[in-house]
């Protein structure tokens, strides 16, 4: 079957989730991994939305994180106070997933302004729960399209840390969560390497190029020794997607 | 101690020029209506605080009622910008608009330490990142024990805040259920409240011996109005009009097709009209 | 996570001579079987904590097992003194207690920040009293935005948490109802848990969206004790037997007395036999 | 009707509650004030006990402040962290209780221990709620029944503060609230001068004189220049506390 590049990109990150996994969910991407990954491989998995849902198991994708179908379904829902106290900070989340507008080579990210903070070109939403998840989760997926204005050598603003300025800079910050252990793109997968902590590519998705990554990527890209490829999509995969989807934007429409 | 009025009244009485209101609801129980009463009535130079802002308080901002803005997120959630917040953000228009920018768990802590009635929150967060050079209320403590340097953020304390809540019982107490968010923390951290209401009931009934319930002592103003959370939703009551948020874009994009829709939806219109739509699906927007 | 198992299995596996325990409640749900086993297992040189120490710890101080003590409030609500407490702080029989003495909003504030994982809590509190004299833990922070000095106690972090709840479904999720106390906060703030239950059902059904729930993944080893809060009570499934808590005056009063009633009722019985009191009312004490 | 020194004292505190009170209620003489109250002259009294139980209506007397009667009959029961942190901190109770072992002419209480901390004489049961109760209530009322070896010139350990060290005491603090407005004893009624926040006594009990309450209290006693009387417990006061007391009774002794 033929697939999109946001699906292979979506079919990638939920390949790495875990039924074990604790996962402290985003809107978009991240959402349609996570349920991709119930649906199939991960049965067991615990999706939580900041808006206070413990352990939800949707039917439809939210449009955003406080939709009823999440509260519907969870196994309860707390407050947004306890949610960032007890389960965030509390270290309860093995992994959480960030995109951002921008991503430099350390997996830093920015949501919060392009140009100067205090007169912006473009003022974008903030951070939400990004600082704090990318500090007190486990470990972090970051799931992002690549062009070369999103993936660049210097961010404006660092809304949420990834890796720094790379190898021991969360360590000198105290923090003893990994932060992004992969970065899921439409092309390729990044991951830190283990010298630098500088995000290289591990695998290439089917019919991708070194050529075509470096184009999208502001940063001069690196890979690992061995690159994998990516095995496609299956049909599964993608008949389980689609009628996700599906079942989604009928219930938006509504 | 909670006292049931109209909704003009309760804004009228509750809110003045100037002041700080929270008007919060996390997705689920958006005080819509409530927040279209305070753009009819032109509050003007008012700080608005919520964790995430969304259309009503763009709605605010494009309307000129707003002079700061303290928020973490602020976006149309799955559909993109508020866009007239970055009207007013990037361009002035149609006034500046100063930002007071935290993230989600500072928020959630400030209003947590203002229903505690402390002056602060302290939390472990904003580790490695640029939004401290740029917000001089991110300060720290030194734990007394570990030495461990900690976040604070200052308490939230609104002199108004606004939340709708699924029902009132004749005395006033209010019951929330689902998607709490930071709603009675808002409301106990406020000086006064107004809450609107899908429905008045007798009694509340059987419920969870733990169910989130202000009580009467704690609210200023109770006002029913049915649907006042559209086109955010109450658990129970109505579904989110997700296609209005969607539809929205379009509306807010541009200046002239906002000034027109508020004028015929908001200004001309009555609290009524628009949270009817809540129980006609579909015709909106 | 949450695994099934026998008392015994789970008191030998979860905690170990020296360590720090907290088996809460707050007059509802107190882990009295969980607690027996522990004396019958012979643990040494506890550190036990708790908020409102009543019968079950005066019975851990009488049988030797304890080191230290954490506490707010000792004492046998609405009777008198626990007899064996104050033997071993009066006369360090049988054998010298520590104490760590806080007030109830201390200790509170203290697990709440243990469940956020903080190093300690920040609360206004010990105006105007001597316990900081004698409590070097009580100490002080200063607000970073108002000069206010705000009192401070250390997170409390046990190694072990004991609760009794009302019912874990077959996943090992548990839900607590009615009185809840710090009980949540505990289990979160804990390195491991035991927490019993009155019953295990196959899935929690119909309940409040709100319930009060600890997920599976939060908790270490779940043990079925129908009658498990005996001579407390489990709220819905029997009543506090207050008659036993009269009685334990007049029991624990002497020391031979209180020898005599350990060795029949938990050294030489089981958990089922005394917790099954529950069921029966009125033949106890 | 004739009664106890128990029943006026506290059928004289249950006088001074109003129906818009908030009140944090301790186990024993105030709780039987309170209910009193409740069921005569102050229907809309909100009664709150510290294991979380917010506006209870109790039938009988909880024998502990966390009894199944209490959550039963509440609005609603909450965790007792909130408790503390949004309700008492949150300075939303009007008039707290206290009582204890023992009493200064200042309102000042001790429950912690006689004789020295670290090797006490007596270990009595510590704070609890106290040390904040009389810090963030309104107001504080004590209830407690008079002897000379309670009522002390000056107390081993400072549980709780009433006045501190008189006037001003707890202004010095950075206290706005009132402390100790009333201490009912069975003999008589204190409140404090005015003028130096001593507890004075400004009504005595029907039956009492000056010579017996001296005779129980260990400071020199002052009176207000307007010494009142009591009034004698009505039969209805009398007969829903006694009531009460029955039912009580009946309940605990399953």
């Amino acid at each position: 079957m033929s697939y999109s590049p946001t699906e292979i990109m979506t079919i990638v990150a939920s390949r790495f989730l875990r039924t074990s996994d604790i996962c402290f969910v985003g809107i978009g991407a991240p959402s349609a991994a996570c349920n991709l990954a119930r649906l199939t491989h991960a049965p067991g998995i615990t999706l939580i939305y900041e808006s206070g849902t413990l352990g939800t198991r949707p039917d439809v994708l939210p449009l955003s994180i406080g939709d009823g179908e999440l509260c519907d379904t969870a196994l309860t829902t707390v407050s947004v106070p306890e949610m960032f106290r007890y389960w965030l900070q509390g270290g309860r989340i093995t992994l959480g997933f960030l995109g951002g507008a921008q991503i430099d080579c350390f997996g830093n990210l920015n949501t919060t302004v392009v140009g100067d903070y205090a007169n912006p070109k473009v003022r974008l939403p903030g951070g939400g729960g990004a600082p704090e998840i990318a500090s007190s989760c486990g470990e972090v997926f970051i799931i992002m399209a690549m062009n070369p204005r999103a993936f660049m050598a210097k961010l404006p603003f660092i809304t949420s840390m990834g890796h720094g300025a790379g190898k021991g800079s969360r360590e000198a910050l105290g923090l003893s969560t990994k932060g992004p252990t992969r970065l899921i793109t439409d092309l390729c997968l990044f991951e830190p390497d283990p010298e630098t902590s500088e995000l290289i590519v591990t695998a290439i998705h089917p019919g991708v190029t070194r050529e075509m990554i470096q184009a999208q990527c502001g940063w001069p890209v690196h890979y690992a020794a061995q690159v994998g490829l990516t095995p496609a999509p299956t049909d599964n995969e993608l008949a389980v997607l689609r009628d996700l989807q599906a079942r989604t934007k009928q219930a938006h429409a509504a | 101690m909670a006292e049931f009025m109209s909704l003009s009244a309760a804004v009228e009485q509750h809110l003045r020029d100037g002041q700080s209101v929270a008007m919060e609801g996390f997705t689920h129980l958006i005080p819509y209506a409530a927040g279209h009463e305070v753009i009819r009535q032109g509050k003007r130079e008012l700080t608005i605080i919520r964790m995430t802002p969304d259309i009503l308080y763009d709605q605010l901002i494009g309307m000129g009622l707003v002079r700061k803005m303290v928020f973490s997120w602020g976006g149309n959630p799955g559909v993109g910008s508020l866009h007239r917040m970055r009207d007013a953000v990037e361009n002035g228009f149609p006034q500046r608009l100063d930002l007071e920018e935290h993230s989600h768990a500072a928020m959630a802590n400030a209003y947590e330490a203002g229903a505690a009635n402390l002056p602060f929150a302290v939390f472990r967060g904003y580790k490695g990142v640029d939004l401290p050079k740029v917000n001089p209320n991110i300060r720290s403590v030194t734990c007394p024990y570990t030495g461990e340097v900690l976040a604070t953020v200052p308490a939230i304390r609104p002199d108004v805040a606004i939340i709708h809540a699924l029902r009132a019982d004749r005395q006033g107490n209010v019951l929330l259920e689902g998607i709490v968010g930071v709603q009675k923390e808002a409301v106990l951290a406020a000086r006064s409240s107004i809450v609107t209401v899908e429905e008045i009931v007798d009694d509340f009934g059987p419920r969870s011996a733990n169910a989130v319930i202000l009580p009467r002592w704690t609210i200023g103003a109770i006002v029913h109005v049915p649907g006042g959370a559209y086109p955010s939703y109450a658990h129970g009551y109505y579904k989110r009009a997700n296609a209005f948020y969607i539809g929205w874009d379009a509306i807010a994009r541009e200046r002239e097709t906002f000034a027109a829709w508020m004028k015929a939806n908001v200004l001309e219109a009555s609290a009524d009209s628009f949270a009817g739509l809540a129980f006609g699906a579909g015709q909106s927007a």
